[in-house]
């Protein structure tokens, strides 16, 4: 059902019973056009695109657990598109254009806020840095500011700038960024979805890979085999796991990172700021919470759990960052599977086996990323060609040494 | 060649700083030099080694002393020897037997005693300080940085590294304040 | 009335990350750096691209157990060889990579 | 007042005076915030999240939803603090929060008027039109709305600490369970750890009327308490939350230290202990729940087991008529409890049919509380009767009971799932869930005292048979063995109105119905979509009654519907006790140079290098601006002589009779061949082949050489020559060592650097120390190192002296250099004097770049492997037409050049398809008179001589500029070598 202010208040008067489900809990067909494996918010964007777009009706997204279970519900919610190297550049850039429209894409609303990133520059080199980033992302025609230790004393008088270790030289401000409402991105998709006639199959494992002649036949999952035309992974957090039952081996370990949030208190922190030389960022959600996050903890694992060497460390950079956040309180930790990639960027590609799709290695990108990744995976799994604003996710790049390496950390997924 | 001399940099803790039960002191050593036996070369350096100062490098964790020079074991494959003796006699001892390096001034020699030093090394060192008994020694955190804590009458003894020192002493000292406080409450 | 049922029941397992270091003991996994798979051990000297292809970038990551090379960094600086669950991160073996590799010749 | 004559844990003797909301109370010492305002006939303590509803305090204890405020004023006001929990000192300052303008009128109230449309899931089906105004309209004024309390918006001033400790036997919780298990396991000879987040141990035992061993539970604790305390092996740590299970039996800690007196005069407040237990004993007791109903939320509505606290402990009486809502033989207690402090019983309503109440109150069974009325508080309550009637109730306090939850958050921390029981109808711990932890007592979901006393014994035992120590067994005491029967009874059914689930969060289990119908059926979809249990209290007093509700909804059974899953912290965390340490320059440790002091007595502006602290320019007199200081001191190596102190550059000592070959294989070029007493310039890969750091490295012996590392990359070089040394090539024998702290090390820089050096060493001939040549010296009798290197393009030298002599050595060379027409540099000339020389620092080697980018692949060896080769080769890093290294120069109007700019070629516009690179470096040149920079330009080794465009989009700065060799000072290093 379209949601309109008339619905509102009609429902609002007749005791909100007239709602009608989000989506439908359909019984998996024999098989399908396109079938994706999960359901998160790249699983989903990737459906909703793929019916709208590219007009494909016949698709069932396959998800183990809940729809919108994995990272899409577990991140701090950060949408920007200040990255540094072509390929994330162009990328981003198109994610973030969809972002602002995706109200009224979806007719849902994922209360996209774009109240500003700032990354703040603690010495030369790294303002120097900032200033390569900045201009890089303007003449990708995104948005960025540049500012010395006093603009950003006026934007955000609350931090450290007297005795912070380490202090503040300036930062780099990207007034599109902001945050949005992480579930109801995968429930708009979702629902968007379901509307173009996707089946959507939650509680339904995917075991295995038929494939015959080298050419992908269908699935096997825990609620039978599904035979599918094509297949496309988005399983962050399992994409090792679920390639290798197709026999690939790839660029990806898996790391846990962990979100923390407040309890909520009233507004105090209007952007999303991060530190340079800790791993920490933050913003306040519009209920009050201070979210924060900061590194992957730093060895490979598939427990969404951190521990508390980063708890602390995050906590101990808010403090000497920010230190009017002393009084708030940590209300709730969590983390998320990062499918770390080995140079820090993703995968958006085909596979040695045909027919069979591969997105994934999103490391902190995915959440930003959801609207572009999907966009762009429709497209290469609907044309068979790659979308011109991902061109450079190849599979094959660590191969020829075309990586993409935003932080310059190599062949280390715990440091990127 | 001009007459003149270089003076020594002055110590980081001139008084040792008492605060509450517990005392902060600096008690830098003579000399300190890291050996490392190269290969198949542990009995000989022993030997060397005993001819020198008359005892041999002590196992994985602990210490062994002779008067007023002592070995502390200080990392894999690596020692400390402690106290009053010259580089040349040991270069001349263990040469080709290990690789000698002088440290003596890579460390600042830290000890904290007195009753609250327990309570104070709890909130600086992730060590199970109550299982480190004399004679051991330890390469461990200490308020983030590297250091070896060695158990010693009345307290511990603190190596950091020359650069971090000045941090450390003051968190040491900070630490002990906080206690003191804490145990007047 | 229903009683409860047993009294209590006792569970005990191996406790993880906090990593024995063969020369240091039981410390907190702070003072540990970790690098990578133990296939990192593995370095094809004189191999082709391919191999090197393999060795710097392709990865098993299982679920299960995993080797792996951790360095204790605020301790005795050994390179260890260590097997962990990485879901339960239970650890079952932590070995010197140096004596690993020396025996392995 | 409601303070009853006598009993419960306060000393009445003692007067407090506190204020609320402006208006002054006084409380006994034992009080807590809560309950000092129940003795002061004070029911209205805050407003709700959503609807800003007026509310009560619900609970007596951390799980509490409502009568949340704000403590302190200026900066050590701090939000969100249960009153349950705060303990009143003299003087405190509380106001409620979350209210405009106060407390018993809140304006925001008509949220509640406008509730029909803004239900659950509310938010994302509108705020979208016009588009523009979600943004602009909507969300600024949702944001202003939003929160509880206010934060100060100043540094928190407070004192953190953090500590570790170790203990056999981790005992979480103070009652039955936990003294007993404490007691038994002290007794064993463990070491032992009893954590209780409340200020009085004891638990329940201090809020029933019961008897163990033949006294007041109350007095039992304390003698018990007190035997604990007296035990060498045994830490009693009181007002301490255990906040989270973590890997390997660490747990995180909060010790409430101060935060209950006025001043802590330098104490820390509050301390986070890491806890490392070899064995855990869970015994964190239960908390009642509340059961759903219409307006089940105005003030003077509490649980059963609070209005028992508020008696027993606290002395006071939280109503003078007295109802009770039931499901439970619990309930009963305290209506009889009530009677016997002399309070009236107005009704006893328990929603079962088969029982009969053995209570002398008027009783209703089979019946359910349907409504209640009075403004800003509780006055009258409706009952329906079992034969449909409804009754009219007049109560001033309901007290509510729906059973009880054992407290197994722990358990979940590490992800395990609860076990469902009917027989209590509640989730328990199951076994296992955290390695080496067992849960005792109401946490195990054995409810009766003696239960408690005798799990909390059993489990120390089997921790103690585990330990290897001796099981002794204590006596055990006599106490009640009552369970109390159960009949769920989660929310009343079909009743008008709205009955709250999550009291703060204002959901009601309409809202769960909404979800439902709208398909959020999970636990997750359902919570996430209404937010329930995302309050403070975490879900602790909403989950149950939300899951039952959609239990009845999908027509499945409550396990089958799911079980919601607890994360650390048990209860929340002040960011300043996680943070502690932190704060200010505690962030990280600080490093200084020997010549630290020495430098800021001689006016050096100090800048950060990594951790390290170095001098950054020497200003004289008159000099204003670091560019005048700047370019003098390059002058003055240009053309006289300079001293720097360069001792935080990494140096390592390597020795052994592999040294030579090790260092084959970790630079691209060789050093075995190095002869004794040279230095070489060295360049490091990583093995995907890409620069990893460069340096120089000196040969002092045919087997020792001392490499030296850039600053930044000093640790993971040394990490990196670990790694090769211990896992790739361990038969290789070569030790090393970090030797950077060991040397204080300065460079002399300038044509006059050798005559200055030749009044202080003996011999400095160039036949002795030619360029790059090294070897040991000795300077006024000290020991040091020489070395023939340079990072200015001059004449010039590296000397070390051990570190004690660094502020010396310093003093000294510069006084000389003085007296010469130079003097001290810092980092800012060094800087420029590398850039004019075009030599690297870690914006040129940023970890992307080849040997092939930055101009050196000549120095890849073809003779032998080293790490890093065979990658270096990939086509895509051996790209002609990759960003290569390159010198500029402005050769138009514009004279400037900006860092970070981006390059374009001179008629492109500056987009992203168009960009050629990027400027990484940029200084004014005294020596050549203008501004310089290093650039990766496309294809830049091969268009030396082009002109091009450094854009700066950021700073409108567009730059005309000429691509030059990076080295703009003597190419042919003639004065290196003069």
């Amino acid at each position: 059902m379209h949601y309109s202010v008339l619905q509102i208040l009609k429902n609002g008067l007749t005791g909100n019973k007239g709602w009608k489900p989000v989506w439908r809990n359909p019984e998996p067909k024999k098989s399908y056009d396109v079938v994706i494996i999960g359901g998160g918010g790249h699983g989903l964007s990737t459906a909703y695109y793929l019916a709208k777009t590219h007009g494909i009706r016949n698709i069932a997204v396959l998800e183990k657990g809940y729809l919108g279970g994995g990272n899409v519900g577990r991140n701090t919610t950060i949408v920007r598109a200040n990255y540094l190297q072509d390929g994330n550049l162009e990328f981003y850039s198109h994610s973030l254009k969809l972002w602002e429209n995706l109200e009224q894409e979806l007719n849902y609303n994922v209360m996209l806020s774009q109240r500003g990133c700032l990354m703040l520059a603690h010495n030369d080199g790294q303002y120097d840095a900032m200033a390569w980033r900045g201009n890089s992302n303007l003449a990708t025609g995104d948005d960025a500011v540049l500012m010395g230790r006093e603009d950003v004393r006026k934007l955000v008088p609350f931090l450290n700038f007297d005795d912070a270790r380490f202090p503040i030289r300036g930062g780099l401000l990207q007034r599109t960024g902001g945050t949005a409402r992480h579930d109801a991105v995968a429930w708009g998709y979702a629902r968007g979805a379901d509307m173009r006639g996707v089946d959507l199959i939650q509680n339904c494992e995917v075991k295995g890979f038929r494939i015959e002649g080298g050419k992908i036949k269908g699935v096997e999952t825990s609620r039978g085999y599904i035979g599918a035309g094509k297949v496309g992974m988005s399983v962050a957090g399992r994409t090792s796991q679920v390639a290798e039952m197709a026999g690939l081996r790839l660029p990806i370990e898996s790391h846990v990172l962990q979100a923390f949030v407040t309890e909520a208190v009233k507004p105090v922190i209007d952007n999303v700021i991060s530190f340079g030389m800790g791993h920490f960022y933050i913003s306040q959600s519009d209920k009050g919470g201070l979210v924060f996050g900061g590194d992957i903890d730093g060895y490979n694992s598939y427990s969404q759990r951190g521990n508390l060497p980063m708890v602390e460390h995050v906590a101990e950079a808010a403090m000497t960052l920010m230190p009017m956040v002393g009084k708030s309180r940590m209300l709730r930790s969590w983390g998320g599977i990062m499918d770390m990639s080995m140079d820090g960027s993703p995968i958006i590609d085909k596979t040695p086996v045909a027919g069979l799709y591969l997105n994934g290695g999103w490391c902190y990108g995915g959440f930003k990323a959801t609207p572009a990744a999907g966009a762009a995976f429709a497209h290469l799994m609907a044309t068979g060609k790659k979308a011109d604003w991902a061109t450079k996710y190849n599979l094959n790049r660590f191969e020829t040494g075309h990586v993409i390496d935003d932080e310059g950390t190599g062949a280390r997924p715990n440091l990127h | 060649m001009a007459d003149f001399k270089l003076y020594p940099n002055a110590d980081l803790i001139s008084q040792p700083i008492e605060i509450g039960e517990a005392v902060l002191a600096c008690n830098q050593p003579a000399s300190i030099f890291s050996v490392a036996p190269f290969k198949g070369q542990g009995v000989a350096v022993n030997d060397a080694l005993k001819s020198v100062v008359n005892f041999a490098l002590p196992a994985v964790g602990k210490v062994a002393s002779k008067k007023h020079i002592r070995a502390m074991w200080a990392g894999q494959g690596q020692w400390f020897i402690v106290g009053d003796i010259g580089l040349a006699s040991l270069t001349a001892a263990l040469n080709t037997k290990a690789a000698v390096t002088d440290q003596s001034d890579a460390w600042v020699v830290l000890t904290l005693c007195g009753a609250d030093a327990p309570e104070v090394m709890t909130r600086l060192c992730s060590l199970d300080l109550s299982a480190l008994a004399q004679g051991q020694t330890a390469r461990a955190e200490f308020a983030h940085m590297m250091s070896c804590i060695t158990p010693i009458a009345g307290g511990f003894e603190i190596m950091i590294m020359r650069s971090f020192a000045k941090t450390a002493i003051h968190h040491t000292s900070d630490s002990m304040r906080k206690f003191a406080a804490l145990r007047a409450l | 009335m229903m009683r409860a049922p047993a009294l209590v029941q006792i569970c005990i397992e191996n406790g993880n990350m906090r990593i024995e270091c063969p020369h240091c003991g039981d410390r907190d996994h702070r003072e540990f750096e970790y690098l990578g798979s133990a296939k990192l051990l593995e370095r094809p000297n004189g191999g082709d691209a391919a191999a090197y292809h393999d060795y710097v970038y392709l990865r098993k990551n299982p679920t299960g157990e995993n080797t792996e090379l951790w360095q204790h960094v605020m301790g005795c600086s050994a390179w260890l060889h260590i097997v962990r669950n990485v879901t339960t991160h239970e650890i079952t073996e932590v070995k010197l990579a140096r004596d690993l590799k020396e025996v392995a010749r | 007042m409601s303070r009853l004559p006598s009993g419960g844990l306060i000393d009445r003797d003692v007067s407090i005076p506190f204020t609320f909301d402006g208006q002054t109370y006084t409380a006994h010492p034992g009080d807590t915030l809560a309950s000092a305002l129940l003795a002061n006939g004070v029911r209205l303590m805050g407003r709700s999240f959503k609807y800003h509803r007026p509310r009560g305090v619900l609970t007596a204890g951390s799980e509490e939803p409502n009568a949340l405020m704000e403590i302190g004023v200026g900066a050590d006001r701090i939000p969100n603090t249960r009153a349950t929990t705060q303990e009143v000192f003299n003087g405190m300052v509380a106001q409620s929060q979350n209210r405009f303008p106060k407390l018993q009128a809140d304006m925001l109230a008509v949220n509640d008027l406008l509730s029909p449309f803004l239900g659950a899931g509310f938010y994302y089906k509108t705020f979208m039109w016009p588009k523009k105004f979600w943004e602009a309209v909507y969300e600024p004024i949702i944001r202003r709305a939003a929160g509880l309390g206010r934060l100060s918006g100043h540094a928190d001033q407070s004192i953190y600490e953090k500590a570790w400790a170790y203990c056999d036997v981790l005992v979480v919780g103070g009652g039955p369970a936990g003294l007993m298990a404490a007691l038994t396991a002290a007794k064993g000879g463990a070491k032992v750890i009893l954590a209780d987040e409340d200020f009085v141990i004891g638990g329940r035992l201090n809020s029933e009327q019961t008897v163990v061993d033949g006294k007041h539970s109350q007095q039992w604790a304390v003698d018990v308490a007190t035997q604990l305390e007296a035990m060498p092996n045994v830490r009693v740590m009181s007002r301490t939350t255990v906040t989270g299970a973590y890997d390997g039996g660490t747990y995180g800690a909060v010790e409430r230290v101060a935060d209950h007196v006025e001043d802590a005069q330098g104490a820390p407040t509050q301390i986070f202990w890491r806890i490392v237990a070899k064995h855990t004993i869970l015994a964190a007791g239960a908390t009642e729940r509340p059961i759903a109903f219409p307006d089940n939320d105005r003030p003077g509505i509490m649980l059963a087991s609070a209005v028992r606290t508020y008696a027993h402990r606290f002395g006071v009486a939280a109503g003078q008529r007295v109802a009770v809502f039931t499901n439970n033989d619990d309930g009963w207690r305290t209506a009889r409890d009530a009677l016997a402090a002399g309070v009236t019983v107005t009704a006893l309503i328990d929603t079962r049919t088969d029982v009969q109440p053995d209570v002398d109150c008027p009783t209703f069974t089979g019946a359910a509380v349907i409504g209640t009325g009075g403004r800003l508080g509780i006055e009258r309550l409706s009952v329906r009767t079992s034969d449909g009637s409804v009754q009219q109730i007049n109560a001033d306090c309901l007290a509510v009971s729906g059973g009880w939850n054992p407290s197994l958050h722990l358990t979940g921390h590490m992800g395990g799932k609860p076990t469902w029981r009917d027989d209590i109808a509640a989730f328990v711990p199951t076994v296992g869930a955290i390695p080496n932890l067992v849960v005792a007592g109401a946490a195990n979901g054995n409810f009766s005292t003696l239960g408690a006393l005798k799990e909390g014994m059993v489990a120390a035992k089997a921790a103690l048979k585990n330990l290897g120590l001796k099981q002794v067994r204590p006596k055990m005491p006599n106490a009640d063995d009552a369970q109390d029967a159960i009949s769920p009874y989660w929310h009343v059914p079909d009743v008008k109105g709205r009955a709250w689930l999550d009291f703060q969060n204002d959901v009601t289990v309409k809202d769960i119905a909404a979800a439902h119908r709208e398909n959020f059926r999970s636990v997750e979809h359902m919570k996430r979509y209404t937010t329930l249990g995302m309050a403070t209290d975490q879900g602790k007093l909403s989950n149950m009654g939300a899951l039952a509700v959609m239990a009845e909804l999908t027509g499945q059974s409550i396990p089958e519907t799911g079980t919601t899953i607890f994360r650390p912290p048990y209860t929340p965390v002040q960011m300043g006790t996680l943070g502690a340490g932190g704060a200010g320059k505690g962030f990280a440790p600080e490093r200084f140079t020997s010549s630290h002091d020495w430098a800021v007595s001689r006016g050096a502006a100090m800048i950060e290098v990594g951790l390290w602290h170095r001098a950054s320019w020497f200003p004289l007199n008159g000099e204003t601006h670091w560019r005048q200081s700047c370019d003098r001191e390059v002058d003055m190596v240009r053309r006289a002589v300079g001293v720097c102190d360069v001792s935080t550059l990494g140096k390592i000592d390597i020795q052994g009779p592999d040294a030579g070959v090790f260092l084959d294989r970790i630079y691209t070029n060789m050093f075995s061949t190095l002869k004794v007493g040279k230095v070489r310039y060295g360049l490091m890969l990583r093995e995907d082949g890409m620069v990893l750091d460069d340096g120089t490295t000196a040969r002092m012996g045919e087997n020792h050489f001392v490499m030296t590392t850039t600053t930044g990359a000093a640790g993971p070089v040394m990490s990196h020559l670990e790694f090769c040394a211990q896992c790739l090539w361990p038969e290789l024998d070569v030790k090393m060592i970090s030797v950077t702290e060991q040397w204080a090390q300065v460079a002399v820089a300038g044509p006059k650097s050798r005559e200055l050096l030749a009044e202080v060493i003996d011999d400095v001939s160039n036949e002795s120390f030619p360029f790059m040549g090294c070897g040991e010296t000795s300077i006024a009798g000290v020991n040091g190192r020489l070395f023939r290197i340079s990072f200015s393009g001059e004449l010039a030298y590296e000397l070390a002296v051990p570190s004690r002599y660094g502020e010396a050595l310093m003093d000294e060379l510069v006084k000389r250099a003085e007296a010469k027409g130079g003097g001290a540099y810092g980092m800012e000339a060094l800087n420029v004097l590398r850039i004019e020389k075009g030599f690297l620092t870690h914006a040129e080697m940023d970890g992307r770049v080849t040997a092939a980018d930055l101009g050196m692949s000549g120095m890849m060896s073809k003779k032998k492997d080293f790490i890093g080769k065979v990658s270096s080769q990939r086509e895509g890093l051996i790209n002609p037409m990759r960003e290569q290294l390159v010198g500029l120069k402005p050769v138009g109007p514009v004279r400037q050049i900006l860092g970070g700019s981006i390059m374009v070629n001179v008629d492109a516009e500056p987009t992203r398809k168009n960009m050629q690179g990027h400027v990484t470096s940029v200084c004014y040149s005294p020596t050549l008179n203008g501004m310089i920079a290093l650039a990766f330009v496309k294809g830049g080794h091969t268009r030396i001589g082009q002109t091009i465009r450094a854009v700066d989009l950021l700073r409108n700065l567009d730059t005309l500029v000429e691509i030059v060799s990076p080295q703009f000072h003597d190419p042919a290093g003639e004065k290196l070598r003069g």
